[in-house]
């Protein structure tokens, strides 16, 4: 077979790689779920232990963040992350994210509906105003760097990471969105064309403490050169990096 | 206001995905008492002023062509609600 | 439960009555293919054997008018084609060698008159049933593409099929988490009662995970798991009333298929964790004849028997007789066989991922695939005879008399073509007028809605001509495919333009950087019985077969489509062709566009 | 056999795309009588054997619970039909 190695590689292979940190996250898994793979890729490369999770088991098993990830849990036909709220994995992470330790938890898309469905974040998603599915690489403003999860990028920094959900549309009454700028709890916002109709272009936001973030947009589809956004796009690692420097600054 | 409800059920004999789901869903918290569900579509159509017997006409036909995809559900009723009453 | 009561016509009774009248010209056999039943039986078959016959003896499941013409896909193999080829045409989905102990497996299948019927559900079951075929041979897919070709874009039906099929393209595998990595859209009216929708999988697997349909081990269970069996597919009214007692019951059974796509994502991780875990010995997935092709095949690709009791079916319906059983086309369902030393391993990945199953049956050594009703035989054939042994025809072809003046009808002796655009006013009208052809703009309206992200090892998708997938994360290694067909090309010539689709998919591959490895084709044509469009069928088979052993790369599997035609016009032969090549390190893929950090390059054009 | 039928809809104040794209494209079809469209979901329960008292206090809390969201959903119906009627 002829080897395909004389070609030049495409992209600069050296990227740079983040020590073994020790710290453990734990990645959900519904029967219906489909980034998990992508979450779990992401929090081992950004230098976690990466502890899988099953929707009906009851252990957290000691994990130190929690990512609930992309995709359709039960099917979603009735409303996205309205049956998978009640798995017993996810009570047991609602108790964990509300008690003393605030466990660190991060909604990706469906992670974020799930969340919303959880009352964990305020607000719900509808379907977009446009009503199909949409996937594009999606630029966002950071505007709160004090969560657990964002701790690493700057303030309105821009980013770009993709996009994709059929049911993105964020809203919540007039009064829970004057709360939210309030008290600062808007964490990402789209910048440019809103892709969905999301209320003040809300893109992500995190609960009163900073250790429950969700966001429909995928950050964990942006962590290796070549294969996110455009090819070179790797702005999502940081949600990761900031996420297990917290918890190592807190002496985890 | 009066309002013209429309209710859109998937076919008996076709499959329901969404309606499989919530079955499945259902003992699971606790709800043990339903053998099937099925989710349908309600549409209400609000109207200015009176719904006469041409509107409801036309909201019938809409039910069939555009509420509706024939092939898979079925129009079950279609009605006039009056909040009033 | 007891079984419902049925006026069964069981073997017995067939014997018992053979001047039975029987509905095999409803059910779309031909006489003497009707005839070659009852020589092969030795009687008239039952209403349940009519049933397999017809639905397995049929043009879609048997390849009646195709299969001696795609023998040369086969015949035209050298040694070096053949050295990565694991697999070849006649399984579920060929599969070919990636070395480092990795292989992968693809085809493209069509689902076009479905689509036509129900745009959204067709388009989405199109998409689930080739994903199972991928599953079925020990595979975790890892991409989908779609080739679409519609009417006039200016129709007023075509909105209705363009938006419904790309949807449940898109509703389907966004929700089964395979990226879509490419395909193509096409508008030209002579598609516009029959849309092509062909959709494409690719999976990869470890070499020890592959399996091949069949059933051997005499004592080994017969399972069946998924969705539940319900009326789909069987169509209007059922011609196999004479079964039941009362005429009341539903005589409505569903033409159109409705896809659950939850239901197929939680089958794909069962099966992945069933080939895991050793549990099976082999898969097959149910698509179109259902029971009936699983049955069928399983037992003549093994030791040769099985036996069957149908009342153990879960189904959605309980009024369906057991013809329509046997003929359900149900989504989302697979048939294995398992020891039953591991049944208990079995049931408890069944209920890990809330899976229905049921035991039906297990492998004999009798030759004979027997199918009982509580108990009552009902099918007592020889499998054989049902899946593999079905009428072949040579059917007659005709060059079409228009086909010399077709092709001396050039551009150049057109009025368009005396009044080439000259000055810069007309030649940028021309360009403008290029740029808005539906066929040239910017698909991204489709491409947007699909998910081209998830799983991560996306390296090339849309706007490329070829995706790109990593398959080894360790070292890189990865396909490329790229799916191509020019209807007018073949239209002009069958021969010529099956090779350009080739030449074309080929270069779209070739060109990120891979090297092509195997073909896969799906062949779109109109009816086999009008001797010029079987002459356009053979030529395409033909000029892609040439092809393929001309450039080295062998055809590992397809699909035929035939009968795509309004009353006599039928649509141009349009052979898709994909093409497969591979990667040592995808980072070295390169994509079609330059770009603007590659400021100040040189360009070429290469070729004549 | 009596069924439970739940009722549906987005809460008046929240905007509903599906419905608005249905207003949008009505007069287009010939459908000018409707002034507003808005569309929720229909569920029907089935039961073996009689609905209760009991039952319909579940169906109550499943529609409250799992097949609406009151952020964005009202109930508008739990109603038990029977087909014999
Ligand atoms: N139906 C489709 N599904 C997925 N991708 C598509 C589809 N149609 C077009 N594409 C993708 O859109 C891009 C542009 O397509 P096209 O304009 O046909 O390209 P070209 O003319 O260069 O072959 C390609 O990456 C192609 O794979």
């Amino acid at each position: 077979m002829p080897r395909t190695t004389e070609f030049p590689f495409l992209v600069d292979t050296t990227i740079p790689t983040f020590p073994d940190s020790g710290i453990k996250i734990g990645v959900v898994t519904f029967p219906g779920t489909l980034d998990d793979r992508d979450a779990a890729r992401a929090a081992r490369l950004a230098g976690a232990t990466v502890v899988p999770l099953w929707h009906a088991d009851t252990d957290l098993q000691d994990v130190d963040a929690v990512i609930i990830p992309g995709g359709f849990s039960y099917g979603d036909y009735l409303r996205a992350g309205a049956i998978s709220r009640f798995a017993p994995m996810m009570s047991k992470i609602i108790d964990a994210a509300n008690s003393d330790a605030k466990l660190p938890v991060l909604g990706i898309c469906n992670g974020f509906q799930i969340l919303t469905e959880s009352h964990l974040l305020p607000g719900s998603m509808i379907k977009n105003d446009h009503l199909h599915f949409i996937c594009r690489d999606q630029q966002l403003k950071v505007e709160n760097v004090n969560t657990r999860w964002t701790g690493l990028y700057e303030q309105d920094q821009l980013i770009t990471v993709p996009l994709k959900n059929q049911d993105g549309q964020y809203i919540a009454d007039e009064k829970t969105l004057d709360m939210l700028e309030a008290e600062q709890r808007v964490v990402f916002r789209y910048e440019g064309d809103n892709p969905n109709g999301s209320r003040r272009d809300i893109a992500g936001i995190s609960n009163e403490a900073g250790n429950v973030v969700g966001l429909m947009p995928h950050p964990e589809h942006a962590v290796e050169l070549g294969f996110g956004p455009d090819h070179t796009g790797r702005d999502g690692i940081t949600f990761f990096t900031s996420v297990i420097k917290h918890l190592l600054e807190a002496g985890k | 206001m009066p309002r013209i409800v429309v209710d859109v059920m998937p076919k008996p004999e076709i499959l329901d995905p969404q309606g499989k789901a919530i079955v499945g869903s259902l003992p699971r918290l606790g709800f043990t008492a339903f053998a099937g569900v099925r989710q349908g579509k309600r549409f209400e159509l609000s109207v200015d002023g009176e719904v006469t017997e041409e509107i409801l006409a036309q909201a019938r036909e809409a039910a069939a062509t555009l509420l509706s995809n024939p092939v898979i559900e079925d129009v079950v009723a279609v009605t006039v609600v009056d909040d009033a009453e | 439960m007891s079984a419902p009561k049925f006026n069964i016509d069981t073997v017995a009774n067939a014997a018992a009555t053979p001047h039975e009248e029987q509905p095999w010209a409803e059910l779309g056999l031909k006489q003497d293919e009707y005839q070659d039943i009852v020589k092969l039986l030795g009687r008239r078959p039952s209403a349940a054997e009519l049933a397999m016959y017809s639905v397995m003896w049929s043009e879609h499941c048997s390849y009646k008018s195709s299969k001696i013409h795609l023998k040369k896909f086969g015949a035209k193999l050298d040694e070096q084609m053949k050295k990565d080829m694991m697999v070849g045409i006649g399984e579920n989905a060929g599969v070919t060698d990636l070395g480092d102990g990795w292989a992968v497996t693809f085809k493209v299948e069509s689902h076009n008159h479905p689509s036509f019927v129900e745009p959204y559900q067709g388009a989405a079951t199109g998409i689930g049933g080739i994903v199972r075929d991928i599953i079925s041979m020990g595979a975790r897919p890892v991409a989908v593409m779609d080739p679409l070709r519609f009417g006039a874009i200016d129709h007023p039906d075509t909105a209705r099929l363009v938006h419904g099929i790309v949807s449940g393209i898109g509703g389907y595998g966004n929700s089964l988490g395979l990226p879509n990595i490419g395909g193509e859209t096409v508008f030209d009216p002579i598609y516009q009662a029959n849309p092509l929708v062909n959709a494409l999988a690719v999976g990869v697997l470890r070499h020890e995970d592959l399996r091949l349909a069949n059933a051997s081990g005499v004592g080994n269970r017969v399972v069946l798991f998924g969705a539940r069996t319900g009326g789909d597919g069987i169509g209007g009214a059922s011609v196999l009333a004479s079964e039941s007692f009362d005429d009341t019951k539903p005589s409505k059974r569903p033409a159109v298929q409705v896809g659950d796509p939850f239901a197929e994502k939680v089958l794909i991780e069962c099966c992945l964790e069933l080939f895991k875990g050793e549990l099976v010995e082999g898969i097959q997935d149910l698509g179109a004849a259902g029971i009936s092709c699983a049955t069928s095949e399983l037992a003549s690709n093994g030791e040769g028997g099985m036996q069957v009791e149908l009342t153990s079916v879960l189904l959605r319906d309980p009024t369906l007789t057991p013809g329509e059983i046997l003929m359900s086309e149900s989504q989302e369902r697979m048939m294995a066989v398992v020891t039953p030393e591991k049944a208990a391993a079995f049931e408890a990945v069944m209920a890990k991922w809330d899976v229905e199953y049921s035991w039906l049956g297990e492998v004999t050594d009798t030759g004979r695939l027997i199918i009982t009703w509580d108990g009552e035989t009902i099918v007592d054939v020889d499998p054989r005879t049902v899946a593999h042994d079905g009428p072949t025809y040579d059917r007659p072809q005709q060059r079409p008399a228009r086909q010399d003046a077709l092709q001396a009808d050039t551009f150049r002796s057109s009025t368009a073509g005396a009044s080439l655009p000259e000055t810069g006013l007309e030649l940028r009208a021309a360009l403008l007028e290029l740029m808005a052809s539906p066929n040239l703009c910017d698909k991204s309206w489709i491409t947007n809605q699909y998910d081209r992200y998830v799983g991560g090892n996306t390296a090339l998708a849309m706007p490329d001509d070829a995706g790109v997938v990593r398959v080894d994360e360790a070292t890189g290694m990865g396909v490329g495919l790229a799916t191509d067909a020019n209807g007018r090309y073949a239209y002009l010539d069958p021969y010529a333009g099956a090779q350009l689709a080739l030449a074309e998919s080929y270069r779209n591959v070739a060109t990120t950087g891979a090297v092509p490895m195997a073909v896969t084709d799906c062949l779109n044509f109109g009816s086999p019985e009008d001797p010029e469009v079987m002459w356009q069928f053979v030529q395409a088979i033909d000029g892609l077969s040439d092809a393929c052993l001309a450039l080295q790369v062998p055809v590992t599997g397809g699909n035929v489509s035939l009968y795509n035609q309004t009353g006599t016009t039928a649509i141009h032969p349009t052979p898709v062709v994909g093409v497969l090549g591979r990667f040592d390190d995808v980072a070295r893929r390169t994509p079609s566009g330059w770009r603007a950090e590659h400021d100040g390059q040189a360009i070429y054009l290469l070729g004549t």
